[in-house]
């Protein structure tokens, strides 16, 4: 096993944590992600593949299960712990047999999850996901301050919000601001 | 001071007094007043000087279509201009200054304007100050630039913060007067996403201003409970101090709350105003109607104004301007005021009614007629009215209500172009045309003048809608109100008046109008250009109809026939604060941070933007006093044994499929089909106009795996063409793409020490021989004991390079790794200096060189373009223009001087040719200091130059006052047969 | 403005970058003998119509799908969207 | 009816009662010389060079709406010659020579401000880009200045230098450059057009073209048929759709270009200045409003009317550079329709139908190059040679490869 030490998308070497009036907002990066996009005529196959690798069927547009969420036409991003399936990419091709290309996603995004009430007035101030009509499975991507993210709602009150990892700190930041606003 | 023209009653809440300044004079007011309904109370009317004239003005209006009382409000940073004094809420310790205006409101240097104003008429700067020719730039144009404006910034940073955000709803609802009111009711209980937006600060429009009652309560009572009822009701939104400033495409409206203009300063943390987008499906706009003036001789001055809101200051802000006044009305609705007036105490002089046979009262007298003129220096004292039945009468008096009629307010309903209509029952523009998407109109914005009409129509037009939308709706049980028949002669002007102002902020008079129309500016557009008719900060909500009926009549058309009037956004003017948000400053745009961003801030890097990226320039050290020092030492110490420099901005894109290489094929105009598997290949991309669009690396990790890098500054764009051409293009290919950028760092390790650095973190499994993994190499590896990685053997530099990609999160540790092995080799951290360097060193083209004109040709690489297949910008490239026998090629330049630079951005000339455009040969693209060469080099493009090596030419920047002779020579100033990165 | 993506429903325009004409699904063949000239209406000429208009859309913040939106230049309503890929095949494009 | 001080003051003590209609308005004679299409800046100073310059007569222009109702009433009034390219550079310099006698050459004052144009630099490629630019406008006869930050905080002291995110390193400046009052430049060219005989008739809509084996023999319009020898198309903006009547599809595209003005206030910005890491562009005009723009919509659209996006980008930009703009208030936005090319440059050149002329493709260059373009065109319409600044502006050169792509953007026209 090596031995280098990871940073977060933050830069430090613990996640961050932030907290404010009984809202949180939590650094994530024990999750492994990785792309799979079905290579042509085999879209059924792929899907198979990611019902197989997450447990429950392939995601519709728009939408999200508890371990992957639909990217773009028969593109899905595969949720895993990264502790687990750090190597998740390469796990997940081992049984793919050319149905699908699959890409390491990892490392390309930062993300950070939103707990509380009133997650549906600190979004109204950051982009334009009609939040209070979220329920559960939900997943978008869109705008925030200029960076594009994807918005993946667990539950009304759980959050994720997966952002590009070169921008972590920009993303934090708006998130911040705006729950220290709205709130 | 006391507040003399405090009247009994109004909403304003007594319990809460206010204390603010005005001009440095300290008064009190109380909750609820507005800065204007305060001044009145207080017993001042004057509060502003107009635009050209500066003619003393007090409020026309008691509402945002406000031209005339308009002040600086607070101070320091916070200082706001043209703040219209009617919408102002008060607040303790509020202090404003009037505007526009030297030494003082009451004694105003400019107000001879006033006097010379015969020579200030209608475009008399088109025909003037033309000699001579110089003066109009010396002397004329900063005399007129220091006249002009009305109010002043402060010139420091706002330092309050806006926010924006995004609403979604069924139905925004525009103006909370009974209309409004009434459709919020129906569709809210309807179970519709409502939202209901008033630009007020209490909700109810005119219910507030007015003293009949709905049903068997007040109407303001009414107005409150129905609020109080719509904010129980979850799905609506009920938004105060909300203005909305636009109708734009497809149902989206944008709109501003104002959250902390009521207050001295903002809340920690929290806005001043917000910016919402609103979605919404449908629109229904029940903003209510203007009250409209009549020109007539000085009918500027202060305490004259519309009989609505002389009548609203009474009733709703219990303050008049004078306790002697009259009206001057041209339909019933100038008898209200007179009436309410009466019953507040207030001593009605007269009431001039231009219509014949108008019931006497017995409160006050009646009078058939039409003002003629006005006196009162800085506030009216008295009216001139020429009777009906013959002669004149004098009348004192310290405020005058005029009533015209009213203006539907159709400003919405012109955002998407949508033409108003005449409707000759009321005299006034009623909204016609293309209504922005989804819009209804309902209430006194439609026409329909009385309480009842409002109310119904607005729970009709809510009910349908919500109908439309699928809802089952029930017509609420609204109260009996009143449904006075609207009874108007219009009436716009008095005739033959020498001066009857017609838009007061802009001082345009009636006989302005006429002149516009004699030199032939009769288009409405002329006539507002000509004459700045509701160009003002009102937008002419009070003068457009004037004008224009005004015109109609010189031109002996009808009003429809001379035009109609139109708005634009933004509905009232909006703070530029709030339209940016929070991109400002540091947060003008994200930023984005290399892995190795935290390490090279410790190491003290000096780091530059690149697109939105932080990139370490150089990296200073102890006793360095110069960036060239560092750029030098990290360029030679790089090439005498081992370098390391962060490239993860470079673009990556994931391209996989069986018919990758095919796909590549088309984008790249070089052959990819054969390329190797574990081999690596440069690639020009063209655009299809076949000019060069991108150049990078594409590396062949398996039959059906490539991953192609971009440059730094177009990874975005060269992702977007490349999906163009997978989707759009070649629908059926079988390859998918996928941007990894973020997700590998990237560094180049370069230097004939590169090999043995890397060796000491690479597995030993791998070999890393120039055998085993020979130069253009590529593979996937292991480091550190299992850490899968990524090698490719490139160069940019020239050295023997590789360039090793880690998952993102270990950068950080490789970096630091690479740098403590690299410790037995002196080895350095380069920064995008030194890499820039190093590659004009080697002649390879950039950022600089491919900057949208250049093609394959220009930059040597011709033959590059294969004609065995049909790549993107392969045809295209062929035009003769783009072929010319001379054309520029990329070649390098060295100083015959060895002391001289060798400026980017220079031209190049033919020695002894003169030096001017016609003679132009070129220009320098990149340059830089060559510490191994020990002088200035550059590269550039020379027309022909590949085959004027040798030549000597002379460079010059008159610009930059450089005029020098430079050698061409190959751009390939260090190792030109590549030994080095082959080793 | 709101494109109703065929997949995401309505989305805000501002996540979409513009191209152009869908005509330039059409590229002409590359080798074929008159490509040069077909290249030069391809690459420089358009319709420009004052009315219905049918172009591509990116969505870049979004889905990554290329659309084929059909507006009316005058009005900017639209009646019609899909994916650019369905009517490229449709159209006959292939591989 | 000339102007001069002297009427000035006894018009004015005499109730303004002399002044005469600043053109008359003319009705359609059965045939014509020349036929100018459109009615803006462009077409009457065509019309105006035509008649005065080039000595032709029987000219009208005919004008759908009223006159200066196109992009010469809606734009950012800014006028300037720092082009890099040999293409363009000459041309726009001799406009801005044009620029600099209009009041006394019009006899009518259309405030022609030399207050000088500032283009900011943050980052050493741009710098770079800019001095290639400023050698070429030199090189071309054409004043141009690199200016240090601290030279251009002495005139723009409250520019954003404390938490800047793309820090200002500096700026191109051209002295020459400025702003004029836009609408007057329309009505002082009709005036002068007027004077020297040419018609203008305005509420007249050009509705198809008389065109006989290959020879264009007049315009049937919403008065009727009007015959002309030559018929000059000048409607940028509407290009396309005009010039589709004569079967043409011309490399350009119709894209909505908003602008912006502030309310009055008073002077705070000394000249014209353009942010070089946004969009965002400003002036303050002699009546205190501070006008400004940036980037177009992006999208075809003949829709006189921009988007919420834009008008976001624009104040985002402009409180990047000005943080002191949070407190000054939009009053105003309007939009343009631009004839936005293939290459970012225009088009002035005959047709292959004989008789039938075209001038479009301004792109949003299209104001500052009023004088230039009316001249040359003239100078085409009269000489049937294209005038020597205007050389490069030839339909083929996009056939032949010889574009003039300033931005470097290819051909999509919302790039430029």
């Amino acid at each position: 096993m090596h031995d280098l030490i990871a940073l977060t998308p933050l830069g430090a070497r613990d996640p961050r944590r932030d907290h404010h009036l009984g809202h949180s907002l939590i650094e994530v990066t024990d999750v492994a992600l990785a792309s799979v996009a079905a290579r042509l005529g085999r879209e059924a196959d792929a899907a198979a593949l990611v019902a197989t690798v997450t447990g429950a069927e392939a995601p519709a547009p728009a939408r999200a299960t508890a371990s992957a969420f639909w990217m773009g036409p028969d593109q899905w991003m595969v949720e895993a712990p990264f502790a687990t399936h750090e190597d998740l990419a390469r796990q997940i091709t081992a049984q793919a047999n050319g149905a699908a290309s699959v890409t390491e996603q990892t490392d390309a995004w930062c993300r950070f999850d939103l707990k509380g009430d009133r997650l549906a007035d600190i979004f109204e101030r950051l982009c334009n996901a009609d939040l209070r009509r979220f329920t559960g499975g939900k997943a978008v991507r869109t705008a925030i301050e200029h960076l594009g993210c994807f918005l993946i709602c667990r539950s009304p009150t759980h959050v994720s919000v997966i952002g590009p990892r070169s921008s972590a700190g920009s993303l934090h930041h708006a998130l911040l601001t705006a729950m220290k606003s709205a709130l | 001071m006391t507040q003399k023209n405090r009247l009994q009653g109004g909403l304003i809440d007594r319990s809460r007094s206010y204390t603010f300044r005005f001009d440095g004079k300290t008064m009190t007011g109380h909750a609820g007043d507005t800065l204007a309904s305060a001044l009145l109370a207080n017993g001042v009317r004057l509060m502003g000087r107009s635009f050209k004239y500066h003619r003393p003005r007090g409020p026309l209006t008691a509402g945002s279509e406000e031209p005339n009382a308009i002040v600086e409000l607070r101070e320091g940073a916070r200082q706001e201009p043209n703040t219209r004094a009617t919408t102002a809420e008060l607040f303790d310790g509020l202090v404003a200054r009037s505007q526009n205006r030297w030494p003082s409101l009451a004694f105003d240097a400019l107000s001879v304007n006033d006097r010379l104003s015969s020579f200030f008429a209608a475009g008399f700067y088109y025909k003037t100050f033309m000699w001579p020719a110089a003066f109009w730039e010396k002397l004329y144009e900063p005399m007129i630039r220091r006249a002009a404006g009305l109010g002043s910034l402060s010139l420091q940073d706002d330092p309050d913060s806006y926010d924006k955000g995004f609403l979604h709803c069924d139905l925004l609802i525009t103006g909370a007067g009974p209309a409004g009111l009434a459709a919020a009711l129906t569709a809210g209980e309807a179970g519709l996403r409502v939202i209901l937006a008033d630009e007020d600060y209490v909700m109810g429009g005119r219910l507030n201003a007015e003293t009949f009652s709905l049903g068997d309560m007040a109407g303001h009572d009414w107005a409150a409970q129905t609020v109080a009822r719509l904010r129980s009701l979850p799905n609506v939104r009920v938004m105060p101090r909300t203005t909305v400033l636009g109708a734009f495409d497809h149902g989206i409206y944008g709109a501003v709350e104002r959250v902390a203009d009521h207050l001295a300063v903002p809340e920690a943390g929290k806005p001043r105003q917000i910016l919402w987008r609103i979605y919404t499906k449908r629109s229904l706009l029940t903003a209510g109607a203007l009250e409209r003036p009549i020109a007539f001789e000085n009918n500027d001055r202060p305490g004259i104004m519309l009989a609505s809101a002389l009548r609203a200051y009474a009733n709703r802000w219990a303050a008049t301007p004078a306790q002697r006044v009259a009206i001057f009305t041209n339909n019933d609705d100038g008898h209200r005021t007179a009436a309410d007036l009466h019953a507040k105490g207030v001593k009605v002089a007269a009431v001039i009614d231009t219509r014949p046979g108008q019931p006497v009262s017995t409160d006050y007298e009646v009078l058939q007629g039409e003002i003629i003129d006005t006196a009162g220096r800085l506030g009216l004292t008295r009216i001139t009215v020429r009777l009906a039945k013959g002669g004149t009468r004098e009348i004192e008096c310290g405020a005058l209500g005029v009533s015209g009629g009213w203006n539907p307010n159709v400003s919405l309903t012109c955002h998407q172009r949508g033409r108003p209509v005449w409707e000759e029952g009321i005299a006034a523009f009623v909204p016609g045309g293309t209504l922005p998407d989804g819009m209804t109109v309902a209430g006194a914005a439609q026409g329909l003048f009385s309480t009842h009409a409002a109310l119904t129509s607005g729970a009709e037009a809510a009910a349908q809608i919500a109908t439309d939308l699928g809802h089952a709706a029930t017509k609420p049980d609204l109260p009996q109100a009143e449904d006075a028949p609207v009874q108007i002669t219009p009436f716009w002007h008095v005739t033959d008046a020498k001066r009857a102002w017609v838009d007061q902020q802009n001082d345009v008079t009636a006989k302005d109008v006429k002149l516009a129309h004699q030199e032939n500016f009769v288009s409405v557009e002329h006539l507002k250009r000509y004459t700045t008719l509701g160009m003002a900060t009102d937008q002419g909500k009070t003068s457009n109809m004037a004008g224009l009926a005004i015109m109609a009549e010189i031109a002996g058309k009808t009003i429809p026939e001379v035009g109609t009037t139109m708005f634009r956004p933004p509905y009232t003017p909006t703070a530029m604060g709030v339209l940016a948000g929070r991109s400002r400053g540091t947060d003008f745009r994200p930023v984005r941070k290399t892995p190795s961003h935290t390490w090279a801030e410790e190491q003290g890097a000096v780091f530059v933007e690149v697109g939105n990226w932080l990139r370490a320039q150089w990296f200073p050290r102890k006793g360095e006093t110069t960036w060239r020092e560092s750029v030098d030492r990290e360029v030679l110490q790089t090439r005498k044994s081992v370098g390391i420099c962060d490239v993860t901005t470079l673009g990556k894109i994931d391209v996989q499929g069986t018919d990758a290489a095919a796909f590549l094929n088309r984008i790249y105009c070089n052959g990819f089909a054969k390329l190797a598997v574990g081999r690596t290949r440069y690639g020009l991309m063209l655009r299809e106009d076949g000019i060069a669009m991108d150049d990078g690396t594409a590396a062949r990790l398996a039959e059906d795996h490539f991953v192609v890098t971009t440059t730094t500054a177009n990874a975005v764009s060269v992702y977007r063409h490349m999906e163009f051409v997978r989707q759009c293009l070649f629908p059926d290919m079988d390859v998918q793409l996928i941007s990894t950028t973020e997700a590998w760092a990237q560094f180049s390790v370069a230097g004939p020490n590169a090999r043995k650095l890397l060796q000491k973190v690479v597995d030993p499994e791998f070999d890393l021989s120039n055998e085993g993994f020979p130069f253009m190499a590529c593979g996937e590896i292991t480091i550190c004991g299992g850490l899968r990685a990524r090698l490719f053997r490139i160069s940019f530099s020239g050295e023997l390079a590789y360039e090793i990609a880690v998952p993102t999160r270990y950068g950080d540790a490789l970096i630091r790794r690479l740098m403590r092995e690299g410790q037995e080799f002196d080895v350095v951290a380069y920064g995008t200096e030194a890499l820039g360097v190093m590659r004009i060193e080697k002649g390879h083209a950039a950022g600089n060189e491919l900057n949208g004109t250049t093609t394959a040709l220009n930059l040597g690489m011709g033959r590059m373009v294969s004609q065995a297949k049909d790549s993107i910008g392969a045809v295209l490239s062929r035009r003769e223009g783009l072929n010319e026998p001379v054309a520029l090629k990329l070649v390098g330049f060295k100083p015959v001087d060895p002391t001289h630079k060798v400026p980017a951005g220079s031209h190049l000339m033919t020695k002894g040719a003169p030096v001017d455009a016609a003679h132009d040969q070129g220009y320098v693209t990149s340059a830089c200091y060559s510490p191994n060469l020990g002088h200035h080099i550059a590269i550039g493009y020379l027309k022909s130059g590949d085959q004027r090596l040798g030549e000597i030419v002379r460079l010059v920047s008159p610009l930059t006052g450089f005029d020098h002779d430079v050698e061409v020579v190959s751009a390939h100033f260090v190792d030109p047969e590549g030994e080095r990165l082959r080793a | 403005m709101i494109i109703n993506h065929p997949l995401l429903g309505p989305r805000d325009a501002a996540e979409f970058v513009y191209k152009g004409d869908a005509a330039l699904i059409h590229r002409p063949d590359g080798m074929a003998p008159d490509a040069l000239e077909k290249f030069i209406d391809y690459g420089y000429l358009r319709d420009n119509p004052a009315g219905e208009h049918r172009e591509l859309w990116f969505h870049e913040q979004g889905d990554r799908s290329w659309l084929v939106v059909t507006r009316n230049t005058l009005t900017h309503e639209i009646t019609s969207v899909e994916l650019a890929r369905d009517v490229a095949r449709r159209e006959g494009r292939s591989k | 009816m000339r102007y001069s001080g002297w009427k000035v003051i006894k018009e004015a003590l005499t109730g303004h009662r002399g002044w005469g209609p600043a053109w008359r308005d003319a009705t359609p004679k059965p045939a014509y010389d020349y036929i100018i299409i459109g009615g803006g800046g462009h077409g009457l100073a065509t019309a105006y060079y035509l008649a005065k310059q080039f000595k032709q007569a029987n000219i009208a222009v005919l004008e759908k709406g009223w006159i200066g109702g196109g992009n010469v009433g809606r734009n950012t009034t800014i006028i300037r010659s720092n082009y890099l390219l040999d293409g363009n550079e000459p041309f726009y310099e001799f406009s801005l020579k044009l620029w600099e006698g209009l009041e006394q050459e019009l006899n009518y004052n259309a405030m022609v401000s030399q207050r000088g144009i500032l283009n900011l630099i943050h980052s050493d490629a741009q710098r770079d880009a800019f001095t290639r630019r400023g050698n070429a406008m030199i090189l071309n006869g054409a004043d141009a200045e690199l200016l240090s930050t601290k030279q251009i905080l002495a005139r723009y002291p409250f520019l954003n230098v404390n938490d800047a995110r793309f820090p200002i390193k500096g700026g191109l400046a051209q002295h020459r450059g400025g702003t004029v009052r836009h609408d007057a430049v329309a009505w002082g060219y009709a005036r002068g057009a007027d004077q020297h005989g040419v018609d203008i008739i305005q509420n007249c809509e050009v509705t198809g073209f008389r065109i006989e084996n290959g020879t264009v023999k007049g315009v049937e319009t919403s008065r009727g048929f009007i015959g002309a020898k030559k018929v000059a198309a000048c409607v940028a903006g509407s290009s396309s759709r005009l010039m589709e009547k004569a079967g043409m599809r011309l490399p350009i595209e119709s894209h909505v270009l908003q602008a912006f003005v502030s309310e009055g206030l008073k002077p705070v910005l000394p000249g014209v200045i353009t942010f070089g890491a946004g969009h965002f562009y400003c002036s303050q005009s002699d009546k205190g409003g501070l006008v400004f723009g940036g980037d177009i919509d992006g999208y075809n659209s003949y829709a006189q009317r921009g988007n919420l996006p834009v008008i976001e980008d624009v104040a985002e930009g402009g409180m990047a550079i000005f943080p002191m703009l949070g407190r000054a208030r939009l009053l105003r936005m309007w939009g343009g329709i631009m004839d936005m090319s293939m290459d970012g440059s225009p088009i002035i050149d005959r047709t292959h139908i004989d008789g039938l002329y075209f001038n479009g493709g301004w792109c949003y260059g299209g104001f500052k190059a009023t004088p230039a373009s009316g001249f040359a065109y003239a100078h085409l319409l009269a000489t049937d040679r294209p005038h020597d600044t205007a050389t490069a502006y030839r339909f083929d050169r996009f056939a032949k490869g010889r574009m003039i792509d300033e931005k470097g953007m290819g051909n999509q026209p919302n790039l430029h």
